[in-house]
């Protein structure tokens, strides 16, 4: 089968491009040329490597996925063990102890935006095997790429986010009892607070995981690693935060791809040098697009704020297509949701350790979909917040058919941003990472007539 | 049976005549959403406890306004009924968060009213869970069920004391034992009960007040133990999503089989385990709550629920298993499929049911799969 | 001993006489309003063709989903226990039936001896049924035996993305409007009719033979694409496919006849 | 200043020709697969009517499902702006456009001077759309035109439960067969299809006036109940509920012509 042959062969080729790429400030000629040369990876390229400005920070990006599907690969020649772990959990720690994270939505992400036909068979394969189709496409990509044996078998399960979504969590249970691994919930309560009861619970929760590394790898954790990763950590969110600041101006000068690279590169490496390098060159880039006056083409005539997911398949159509038809990607929800509150204090093991569960606790999903929709800290009071200080002037819905903690409370957080907010609403069914359940060109439209009816008057 | 009578049918509506009689004398009533809502603070405070159900609703034009389509179809119904006014004797509600399903009616009714679409009870209430057993989750759990007896205390303007507990255990022990005992008699060779009845004599458990409860259920446990029993049927248990709604069962009984045994919310997980009676009362059972027969959405457990279901299977000498789920349940779905893995190798044939909660939607299809599977496992 | 088996299902009706394990007479019909009527029509057709009347049958067994309702029968069985028991007789190594009909699709997997071990029956909506290549011939203008042959023509299939039978048809209009060849839309609706089939497959595993029941086994473009998909190649009959349920029903018939 | 708006829906294609504000004269043709073509079928039909030429035609906007490659349109609107237009023209006090299409229900808040304010789409499934009745229709073997009426004649309509429009054919056919009365089985699909639409107008906010468009407006059955779920009186417009669009768009057309 063809497609069968592309998902495959898609590690290898991804070296061979970068190998190809690296060092070299590759001209669009190149690109093109290599699009040409490596058809699995034309539709990689044409995301993340096309566009001059993008290209800059693509090719670091790719890097960091390249290695992610490397260490993947080499795992278990080099005697690591492989840790099966929600997207929605900054890895650091993992880096930290040697143990290599695998994250089937990171797989799904990149197999739906780089192969033909994306991840399909592989969503298929789960149902075969009994899963529901109605669980949620992100994890069950992955989980069909892993299970199909595409990928090393993972070595323990890391369920780091109970409490933000019960279909992601049960998958983690699953795999665990399917695959009889071992496994660790690491609970993230009820209600959110800042520096609260719950923020302790997490951390007490956080202590049980490194407890629960240390069992499983023979490791002990290395405070100077540690404390090398949590530096790391600190930096990309300073750069982050950085970022954050300039999305305020008109027009908005970070590249819609920009917010996808974003968490990509924080779900795949946060802690890494390389992650580090990613933030920073994103950082320089955004920083000349905004002197330059750089934004959306032709002009910034939406400030659109996507309140949870974008839209991962056709070879990354959903960013191009809004940067060039004005409508400029203040947020995509994975990628700013949730800003800081917490710091990294590097002092103490524990302060470390406490550090990074405040950083866990804080992640999108975990922090925000957790509880009532208009408690503190939850979804409507995080939009609220960005609504105004980036002025958006207008919110849509992306997911996935499986979300339904996100589909229960959507048609509602809607009717409070157009009622407390006055910004205009859309609420698009589709599946961001299965085009089966609406094609893109649809949900294009969509935004589209939405756009110019209500947005621009 | 009169008696049988008394108890199944107040299965089959929202309200019920010792729901009015409760209200006449004055009395107050707290919805509460399942298995994992301590009803014996609400109890020991006086308030009788109800359980919200799905049944009666017919259509969710009002929860389509506020549920995405993938929602659960018994969490629609529930909103539908209190659109509808049937929640309209309810003075209070709290909505435990059980599911990303559940957890969002607390959303959602609050909406509903807001809009002038429903009416929301004077005292409603969000009571958080924790996912995973621990510690530091049995305090939060502990601080949260404080928290809630203190809003329930000031709202209402009662005292829940430690004695007021401690009879509230022995009342919901006596049930639990009760129940205990009409599965037992389930287990016999010649089934004594239908069940159809079974479970609506479980929900009628969640309807009306114990203590009433208890004396009717004694009576009924000695007529059933003189009752002819059912044999020569395929012997059949469910295992799933929650169901308030006998007619499923009863399609099944119809189609020949008897439905022996159950591992469900409205069955045998909402009375299995007893409450510690000695010790801190509030303490007691608040651990028996969350210690109890694990529903799936507690993470790490699946060992636990699997054992359960096989011992269950086993003493009810159950020719199959019924793995029914209402469609979009991802928790009992996923674990459906390992229960149809692990029982299936253990020499139990199992029938996969996904299903739309409601009107028995085309209940040919239903019954259809159903008689194939009784004729795989018979003859 | 003859004995009868009568198929009454959404879209056709089937009956099958047997006798010593023979086969006497098979017919179909299409439906009529009602499932007694279905039933009469067809039985009558069949038991004139072998020349007997509805007293010369010793025991018959109803089928389909009109199943409950025939006045004639003695007993009915479900489609998915009669489906894998004809099969069986006709082809004894089978292990795996597909039965696509009007409204449902149902993997059955049958032992040795044609005994059901399991199987699954789509349950949520009409994805992968015959209704789905029906809703597409009158959105092509075509007979519905018209698509298969059409298909195998095919360059480039027109690519279905669409699982909705509804809104895969406007998604059809949607490519003939752009002009797309009537031989690659064929092909597209054909494999996008055995993706969805092949997704309820998966689920109940393919073990070797596999046949095809049902009017879409008639559909040889359906056929090819779902052994494509399964990576397997299905056995044929060599009777009708239509008629398997019937006779499964006319066997079960002859066993409860000897039963008792 | 004479002005067109053609709107390509999914099954019927309509234009209006306005002048000065006032419609001329308007024309409906099926789809089809060629949207190309029934626009300009539309378009001439439209003309000859009022005896006029495509060249008298200042400025033409094009609107609808397949409204994008219309040859003669001078740009393309999307179908928000052209239903409130439209309903705003003929019934000035419009606050909500209730629009039922073939796969699409719309809800629209209309503000001053028949603008957008806000709007929802049906959720996404094709049930509930007016695609169903057209389903129901050809099982019950009636004109889609006869259900509204005949479903007044019920005195207790039935629960029509499937949530998959093919399903529910399968269930009104097996309706059908338990006996049960076509006006009751009618009554009970114009009630769960109104319960529908009623949540979707709901989201958007029930402001009167209510206005009904699209072919399902012709449904006195599925206004009844959908008032009775509303609790408000449902206007339609005093012409074909089908030409709203066109209308819209036809002004719109006036608009640009004015402008330009």
């Amino acid at each position: 089968m063809k497609e069968e042959a592309a998902q495959a062969s898609f590690p290898r080729a991804l070296s061979t491009m970068l190998g190809m790429l690296s060092g070299t400030q590759a001209t669009d000629k190149e690109v093109r040329g290599m699009m040409k040369a490596l058809p699995a990876m034309s539709a990689m390229m044409e995301t993340f490597m096309l566009e001059p400005c993008i290209r800059e920070v693509g090719l670091p990006f790719l890097e960091i996925q390249s290695s992610y599907l490397q260490n993947l690969s080499n795992a278990h020649k080099e005697g690591k063990k492989i840790a099966f772990e929600n997207f929605n959990f900054p890895p650091a720690i993992l880096y930290a102890m040697d143990v290599v994270p695998l994250s089937p939505e990171v797989i799904s992400s990149f197999l739906s935006i780089g192969v033909p036909k994306g991840i399909f068979r592989f969503l298929d394969y789960t149902t075969g095997i009994g899963i529901p189709e109605t669980m949620c496409t992100a994890q069950k990509g992955g989980v069909g790429v892993i299970l199909s044996g595409l990928i090393e078998k993972p070595d323990m399960v890391l369920n780091m986010a109970s409490g933000s979504c019960d279909t992601n969590s049960k998958m983690f249970d699953f795999i665990s009892e399917y695959l009889h691994i071992p496994f660790c919930n690491i609970d993230a309560p009820p209600y959110w607070d800042e520096g609260g009861e719950m923020m302790r619970y997490y951390q007490q929760e956080y202590r049980k995981l490194v407890a629960f590394l240390e069992e499983q790898t023979g490791n002990k954790l290395d405070e100077d690693k540690l404390r090398q990763c949590c530096k790391e950590a600190k930096k990309q969110d300073e750069y982050v935060a950085e970022i954050y600041d300039l999305r305020r101006a008109v027009p908005n000068p970070v590249p819609a791809i920009f917010n996808f690279m974003m968490f990509g590169t924080r779900f795949m490496s946060s802690g890494t040098p390389q992650a580090t390098k990613v933030m920073e060159t994103m950082y320089e880039v955004v920083k000349e697009r905004y002197k330059k006056g750089e934004g959306v083409l032709p002009r910034e005539k939406a400030r659109a704020g996507f309140v949870y997911l974008g839209h991962f398949t056709m070879g990354g159509e959903f960013w191009r297509w809004l940067e060039h038809n004005g409508i400029s990607l203040i947020m995509e929800g994975l990628a700013i949701l949730g800003h800081q509150h917490y710091t990294i204090d590097t002092s103490t093991v524990d302060t470390m350790l406490d550090s990074l569960a405040g950083q866990a606790h804080n992640m999108i999903m975990t922090k925000q979909i957790r509880g009532p929709l208009d408690y503190p800290g939850q979804w409507f009071e995080d939009i609220a917040t960005l609504a105004k200080d980036l002025n958006l002037d207008c919110a849509i819905y992306l997911g996935t058919m499986g979300c339904k903690n996100t589909w229960g409370g959507i048609k509602v957080l809607m009717q409070m941003i157009e009622e407390e907010l006055g910004i205009p609403t859309l609420i698009i069914h589709s599946d961001t990472w299965d085009d089966r359940v609406t094609p893109w060109p649809t949900i294009r439209d969509q935004i589209e007539e939405f756009v110019n009816t209500v947005v621009v008057q | 049976m009169e008696l049988m009578e008394k108890l199944v049918e107040p299965a089959k509506t929202l309200s019920n005549p010792y729901v009015e009689g409760w209200r006449e004398k004055g009395g107050k009533v707290i919805g509460y959403s399942g298995t994992y809502t301590p009803e014996e603070i609400i109890y020991a405070a006086g308030i009788l406890p109800y359980r919200i159900g799905g049944r009666e609703a017919t259509k969710v034009t009002i929860a389509d306004m506020y549920f995405g389509q993938v929602i659960c179809n018994f969490v629609k119904c529930v909103l539908e009924n209190a659109a509808d006014g049937r929640f309209d004797f309810l003075d209070g509600a709290i909505i435990t968060y059980e599911c990303d399903h559940m957890r969002r009616i607390f959303d959602a009714w609050r909406r509903a009213a807001k809009d002038g679409n429903a009416r929301l009870p004077a005292f409603f209430q969000y009571y958080g869970l924790p996912h995973s057993r621990s510690e530091h989750a049995t305090k939060l759990l502990m601080a949260e069920t404080q928290r809630l007896i203190k809003e329930m205390e000031k709202h209402f303007g009662v005292e829940v004391t430690e004695e007021g507990l401690r009879n509230a255990i022995k009342v919901y022990n006596k049930t639990r034992q009760l129940l205990r005992k009409l599965y037992e008699l389930r287990e016999k060779d010649e089934v004594p009960v239908t069940g159809t009845e079974a479970l609506g004599i479980v929900i009628t458990s969640t309807v009306m007040p114990k203590d009433e409860y208890n004396k009717q259920l004694e009576k009924l446990l000695d007529e059933l133990g003189k009752r002819k029993g059912i044999t020569g049927r395929p012997r059949l248990m469910i295992v799933g999503s929650v169901n308030d709604d006998i007619e499923l069962v009863k399609l099944m009984e119809d189609l020949g089989a008897v439905v022996v045994a159950d591992s469900l919310c409205y069955g045998a997980r909402c009375f299995w385990n007893l409450v510690e009676e000695n010790g801190d009362p509030l303490q007691a059972i608040v651990t028996r709550y969350w210690e109890h027969i694990p529903c799936p959405r507690m993470y790490g457990e699946y060992s636990r629920r699997y054992s359960f279901v096989r011992d269950i299977a086993r003493s009810g000498k159950v020719d199959g298993v019924i793995l029914e789920n209402i469609r979009f349940c991802d928790l009992h779905g996923m674990d459906n499929t390992l229960y149809g893995r692990d029982l299936e190798a253990e020499g139990i044939p199992t029938l996969r049911l996904e299903r739309q909660y409601g009107p028995l939607a085309d209940s040919g299809r239903l019954r259809t799969r159903v008689q194939a599977f009784l004729e795989r496992i018979g003859g | 001993m003859i004995v009868a088996g009568c198929d009454v299902g959404s879209l056709t009706a089937e009956a099958v006489i047997m006798s010593d394990g023979e086969i006497l007479s098979s017919e179909i019909i299409g439906v009529r309003p009602k499932p007694e009527q279905s039933a009469k029509d067809v039985m009558d057709k069949a038991l004139q063709k072998a020349h007997l009347a509805l007293e010369d049958i010793d025991y018959c067994v109803s089928t389909g989903y009109g199943r409950e309702r025939i006045p004639f029968a003695r007993d009915n069985i479900s489609e998915i226990s009669c489906h894998g028991k004809g099969a069986h007789w006709l082809i004894p190594s089978v292990r795996t039936v597909i039965d696509v009909g009007g409204q449902d699709c149902k993997v059955i997997r049958v032992d040795a001896n044609g005994k059901l071990q399991n199987f699954i029956m789509n349950d949520k909506c009409a994805a992968g049924t015959g209704r789905f290549l029906e809703v597409m011939a009158k959105t092509l203008e075509i007979r519905l035996d018209e698509i298969g042959p059409l298909s195998l023509l095919a360059r480039n299939p027109v690519v279905i993305t669409n699982m909705c039978s509804i809104y895969a048809q406007t998604e059809v209009a949607a490519s003939i409007a752009q002009g797309a060849d009537q031989h690659d839309l064929a092909a597209g609706i054909t494999r996008a009719m055995a993706e969805r089939v092949n997704s309820l497959v998966v689920r109940v595993g393919v073990e070797e033979d596999v046949v095809i029941t049902g009017g879409v086994a008639k559909n040889t473009g359906v056929v090819k694409s779902l052994e494509v998909m399964l990576r397997v190649s299905t056995k044929k009959f060599n009777v009708d496919p239509q008629i398997v349920g019937a006779l499964g029903g006319a066997l079960f018939a002859k066993e409860k006849f000897l039963r008792k | 200043m004479i002005a067109a708006g053609c709107d390509v829906g999914s099954l019927t294609t309509k234009v209006a020709i306005t002048k000065d504000g006032a419609i001329i004269s308007h024309h409906i043709v099926e789809t089809g697969f060629k949207p190309d073509l029934a626009a300009k079928n539309a378009m001439d039909g439209a003309l000859s009517k009022a005896n006029l030429s495509i060249d008298d035609v200042g400025y033409c906007v094009s609107t609808g499902d397949g409204g994008k490659n219309v040859s003669f349109a001078g740009k393309y609107v999307s179908q928000l702006p052209c239903l409130s237009k439209g309903s705003y023209f003929f019934i000035p006090s419009v606050r909500t456009v209730v629009d039922v299409g073939g796969n699409a229900t719309r809800a629209i808040s209309v503000g001053k001077e028949g603008r957008v304010l806000s709007y929802r789409l049906n959720d996404k499934c094709a049930a509930g759309g007016g695609r169903f009745f057209d389903v129901l229709a050809e099982a019950l073997e009636l004109k889609l035109d006869d259900l509204g009426l005949l479903s007044q004649q019920s005195k207790s309509p039935l629960e029509i439960a499937s949530q998959c429009t093919v399903f529910a054919e399968s269930e009104v056919i097996s309706l059908l067969n338990d006996g049960k009365d076509v006006v009751d089985i009618i009554a009970g699909v114009n009630q769960s299809i109104a319960s529908r639409i009623a949540s979707l107008v709901r989201n958007v906010g029930v402001k009167e006036d209510v206005v009904m468009t699209g072919g399902v407006a012709k449904n006195i059955g599925v206004i009844k109940s959908l008032e009775g779920w509303l609790g408000v009186g449902i206007k339609t417009v005093p012409a074909d509920p089908q030409i709203v669009g066109a209308v819209g768009a036809s002004l719109l057309a006036e608009k640009e012509l004015q402008e330009s």
